[in-house]
């Protein structure tokens, strides 16, 4: 199949079959839609493959409409702007879908077949959001996968929780939303146009003003508020907690992520330009809001005990880490948030998977309840075992190298501290699935604390038998988590991702491609530095992770002294109050942070 | 200074909107002030692409050539009155539901989950 | 013209207010749909007839709607729930 | 946090917020001198290549077609979610027998013949703005959101037999899926003839006729189809089991 079919294909496909299992729902059975979702899905991974392969030399820019730009660079017409980037996350998306769709084959008996299409709409919409080019078809997608993320989150709907984790979810996203409309407004006041490249150009050829700088603030708060960046991410672990486990997958493993590249894609290819004079102040304003965002994350999931708001908090410290990589603002650093993104996306997704295994065997989700339980289930011990080191980042995984791209860019621009906030973000992470690990499969020490959440028992998502594992739920976990670490073992993926990333940042190039229909330029494989420091490093971070985990779980046999795991258990009070699960709170939050990041965006201006 | 006045309007509705779903005491409540929150991008569109002495971009009855108002921000803004709805049928069915199995649409006393 | 445009602005941002502060959901559907039909309004005068013609249709009509059978359905809630509480 | 802190940090935020807009809004262009490159040459351009003369729905359905697939889907995803949600569960059969809430409307003869005209009205007047998208203002979003409310007015008047049997005919669930997948397959249909994706392959026919501008006419008339059934499903969800009791009322 040529690239200019696949590249429609890959979203419109999935929706039109989303249209016709939406319209033959009633009369084809449960597995037939099953089916034929988990066929489209495959081919999807197909499609996205197909593509990443085309556009792995030079990236592609596809016409809606035949609509090429007018003499003069006018765009009337949308595009897609495929690189190696965006379709490298399409491959993810569809993967975690497809692993997402196999897992339910066992469970949800009475969506009466439509949650299928909406995972397939879930997944084109995420994958036209990478590929586009154009600023309002890039809401248009973030708003569809919202809508379809909004319903499947609140998809079990006989109880309260899942509820109040959907419709917190789509305030605060739906706020963002219309922040991102008045962003994209301002910027079409100014130069009169929609696609990345021509907005870019019009505003390159002067510094930036108040209403720029405005509007960047305005899309990028939206965009951060999507990917769950603090003081931003409130809904994420509200809505993560009830969300399906199949659901979460994509939710932790793509979409929060998706955020990010949307922040980095405008960045690069619209404000580059205009905001060059301000690159060093915006990166420090970036870096402080990932540090806070990593150390948060990281406190509040080694205080939480339900196993998916510990793993939905992970997920927060890592979206600072992953915003450390945007917000150095060097090809370098975001090669290497492209590698951590693969890594996290599918060691997250088998973690998701794994927590929704011992729901499916034991109906309960908080460790304290829990304890104990696991014991006998080897083999998902042993993948929840793996998949803790694989949020440390240790040696055979991929995370490893995404974190030492970003820690030798951040080196480079005399950022080092960056590093620490890794380890940090990681210590405390790793740390807290391998304690829920302890507990839950071998049964160690005292049960974990109750805190409130913990409480939440979810619904089972299945009636049936539960003694053994189905094969289908297992097998999408191995998968993933293997996954995580295959990708490390990919051959000079560090160099080619930084060349990669090194197109994507070349603004001026992107420009002339699109507008002047210039010839792409092929990407430089970049040299790699050696990985000694960040091996050290992360296996550093490993071993504390496993010490802080053990000492958590032996804190009574071992020494008073270890008394301070236990505060760090319980949490800052002050902290864990202000996850209120108000929606009220979560968007004054939100009004709060985004004034303070505009009151330090106007300091940056005079 | 006329030739500001929507631009404030727009900012004055969005704050409203805002403060309304921070203020919220009932979900359909916040629900309508989400709704109130998305008109302040119609009036901030409408005033950015609207051109003075033009009429409609219609041209059944009048020539090519002839002024008119910007026609994307109105194409984008039918997009946002077709987000705008949905959006809200999907919050007040989750409205529904929730009082269905919660008893309450206080989103004080909807807190289950916290901390 | 000029005039016009700058009183539907003010009745506008008069009656965003309104709407916002109206607390009880019944009596905030009658001014959500006035509201909507100012904005409609605003759309016709600001040479967007498009637009107007889907405001009138999802805002003025449709949304107000959809709010009464919220409204509606959570009251059967209700009663139901009460004549349940009374059998026990 | 209490309502009282909470408010307190909103305004703190809106003490920031303010003069945030004031500063950024100061340097939008003055209302009414807008003169930006994509509105000019579309204007200029849109009736002699489209064969339109609605711009706004040349934008809608033509040059910028790919964002109203999009946002067709929207619609689309939002329903499938409103049905999910409200997805009968094993409580509603225990609950039904107990819940005879009475809430008939009285409806007098006078107001169901005026109501039953108006609906007549209606068809007519959602169908011609569905049709004439590509020439006067309206469009397939529009008629068919019109056309929709067609049946609520023949269930407002009483008759809640005629409005059961049309929203729970399969053709309009038909019609919700059809229209919202029909959008893309015309796009791809496109493709068969080398072009790009939701390229106008139709003839485009003579400015202001009925059937002019290509696929825009197509395109406008199975988003109001799409639309059409799309409301009508989502109300069905929302007056499902008012009308069921209502139907075992009459028997």
């Amino acid at each position: 199949m040529s690239l200019t079919t696949a590249i429609p294909f890959c979203v419109a496909l999935p929706l039109i079959i989303a249209a016709v299992l939406a319209l033959a729902s009633q009369w084809i059975g449960r597995r037939v839609c099953d089916t034929l979702a988990i066929g489209a899905a495959a081919c999807n991974v197909l499609l996205a493959l197909v593509i990443l392969r085309g556009v792995w030399s030079h990236p592609l820019i596809y016409w809606f409409g035949n609509w090429w730009p007018r003499p003069g660079g006018v765009a009337l017409g949308i595009c897609f702007n495929v690189d190696a980037v965006g379709a490298a996350l399409a491959v993810l998306t569809a993967t975690l879908t497809l692993a997402g769709l196999i897992y339910s084959w066992k469970i949800f008996e009475d969506t009466e077949n439509h949650f299928q299409p909406l995972m397939l709409i879930f997944m084109a919409a995420m994958c036209g959001f990478s590929y586009t080019g154009d600023l309002f078809n890039l809401f248009v997608f973030f708003e569809l996968m919202s809508v379809s993320a909004f319903a499947l989150c609140g998809l079990k709907t006989l109880e309260p929780a899942p509820l109040q984790g959907a419709f917190n979810f789509a305030i605060v996203n739906t706020v963002g939303a219309f922040m991102i409309v008045m962003g994209i407004g301002l910027l079409y006041a100014r130069t009169g146009a929609l696609n990345f490249a021509q907005v870019g150009r019009s505003l390159g050829r002067t510094p930036a003003d108040a209403l720029v700088l405005l509007a960047f603030l305005l899309i990028a708060v939206g965009y951060m508020t999507k990917a769950a960046i603090v003081p931003f991410h409130f809904w994420l672990a509200d809505a993560h907690a009830v969300a399906p486990s199949p659901v979460c997958v994509l939710f932790s493993g793509v979409m929060v992520e998706l955020g990010l590249y949307a922040v980095a894609r405008i960045y690069w290819t619209i404000f580059s330009g205009t905001l060059a004079a301000h690159e060093g102040q915006l990166r420090e304003i970036l870096l402080i809001l990932a540090t806070l965002c990593a150390v948060v994350g990281g406190l509040m999931c080694y205080a939480e005990h339900h196993l998916k708001r510990l793993l939905a908090f992970s997920t927060i410290s890592h979206a600072g880490l992953m915003l450390a990589g945007i917000g150095l603002l060097t090809p370098k650093a975001l090669g290497g948030f492209l590698i951590y993104v693969l890594s996290h996306g599918t060691i997250k997704g088998g973690l998701f998977l794994g927590a929704g295994i011992l729901l499916h065997r034991h109906q309960k989700i908080g460790e304290d309840h829990l304890h104990g339980c696991g014991r006998g289930m080897w083999w998902t011990a042993a993948l929840f075992a793996i998949g803790a080191f694989g949020l440390a980042g240790i040696l055979p995984f991929g995370t490893l190298l995404g974190e030492s791209m970003i820690s030798e860019a951040a080196k480079s621009l005399q950022q080092s501290w960056i590093a620490y906030a890794f380890v940090f973000a990681e210590v405390f992470t790793a740390g807290a699935v391998l304690r829920a690990t302890f507990r839950i499969f071998f049964g160690w020490g005292e049960p974990a604390p109750t805190d409130k959440s913990s409480r939440v028992e979810e619904k089972p998502e299945t009636e049936e038998t539960r003694q053994r594992t189905p094969a289908a739920m297992f097998l999408p976990t191995a998968a993933l988590i293997l996954l995580g670490i295959a990708i490390g073992a990919v051959p000079q993926l560090r160099g080619t991702a930084e060349g990669a990333a090194g197109v994507f940042v070349d603004s001026s190039h992107y420009a002339q491609m699109v507008l002047d229909n210039a010839a792409p330029a092929p990407p430089r494989k970049a040299p790699e530095e050696p990985l000694t420091s960040s091996i050290v490093r992360s296996s550093v971070a490993g071993a504390l992770a496993l010490a802080l985990a053990l000492g958590s779980v032996f804190r009574k046999k071992l020494a008073p002294a270890l008394n301070f795991t236990r505060s760090l258990e319980l949490g800052n009070s002050a902290l864990r109050a202000a996850h209120s699960g108000h929606p009220g709170d979560y968007v004054a939050w939100q009004s709060l942070g985004m004034a303070a990041i505009g009151g330090l965006f106007a300091w940056l201006l005079h | 200074m006329l030739n500001y006045l929507a631009y404030a309007v727009a900012a004055w509705v969005f704050l409203w909107g805002l403060y309304g779903i921070v203020t919220s005491k009932n979900l359909v409540h916040q629900v309508v002030c989400l709704a109130i929150l998305q008109t302040s991008t119609y009036v901030l569109l409408l005033a950015i692409g609207f051109k003075i002495g033009g009429t409609a971009p219609i041209f059944a009855d009048i020539p090519v050539g002839t002024p008119v108002v910007d026609p994307l921000v109105q194409a984008l803004m039918l997009t946002d009155v077709v987000v705008e709805a949905t959006v809200a049928a999907l919050l007040l069915s989750m409205v529904v539901k929730a009082n269905e199995v919660a008893g309450t649409v206080d989103p004080e006393e909807l807190r289950i989950l916290m901390g | 013209m000029r005039l016009l445009q700058c009183v539907v602005l003010l009745l506008v941002a008069i009656t965003a207010p309104g709407v916002v502060l109206s607390r009880d959901p019944k009596c905030q559907v009658v001014t959500l749909s006035f509201y909507g039909l100012i904005c409609a309004l605003m759309f016709f005068i600001f040479q967007a007839p498009d637009v107007a013609l889907s405001q009138i249709t999802i805002g003025a009509v449709m949304l107000p709607l959809m709010i009464l059978l919220t409204l509606t359905k959570m009251r059967r809630q209700n009663l139901r729930r009460e004549q349940e509480k009374k059998r026990r | 946090m209490s309502s009282r802190q909470r408010t307190t940090l909103f305004l703190i935020a809106v003490a920031g917020l303010a003069p945030l807009f004031a500063w950024g809004f100061r340097n939008l262009p003055p209302m009414g001198d807008y003169r930006g490159p994509y509105g000019y040459a579309v204007t200029q351009v849109a009736v002699y290549e489209r064969h339109a003369t609605d711009v706004v729905n040349a934008i809608n359905y033509d040059y910028r077609g790919f964002d109203t697939l999009g946002e067709e889907f929207i619609l689309f995803a939002s329903i499938l979610g409103v049905l999910l949600l409200f997805r009968p569960s094993g409580d509603d059969h225990k609950g039904k027998k107990q819940a005879q809430v009475e809430d008939a409307l009285p409806v007098s003869d006078t107001l169901r013949v005026g109501m039953q005209a108006m609906a007549g009205t209606m068809v007519i007047f959602g169908l011609y703005i569905a049709a004439h998208g590509q020439l006067t203002p309206g469009g397939g979003f529009q008629g068919g959101v019109i056309l929709a409310t067609v049946p609520l007015v023949v269930y407002l008047s009483g008759d809640v037999k005629t409005f059961e049997a049309i929203v729970s005919n399969p053709l309009t669930k038909l019609a919700e899926c059809g229209g919202a997948g029909g959008y893309a397959i015309i796009g791809a249909l496109a493709m068969l003839g080398g072009a790009h994706f939701l390229t106008n392959f139709l003839p485009l026919g003579k400015t202001g006729d009925l059937f002019s501008s290509g696929t825009i006419a197509v395109i406008s008339v199975t988003v109001g189809v799409e639309v059409t059934g799309g409301f009508l499903v989502l109300m069905r969800s929302y007056l499902r089991e008012i009308i069921e009791e209502r139907l075992q009322g009459e028997e």
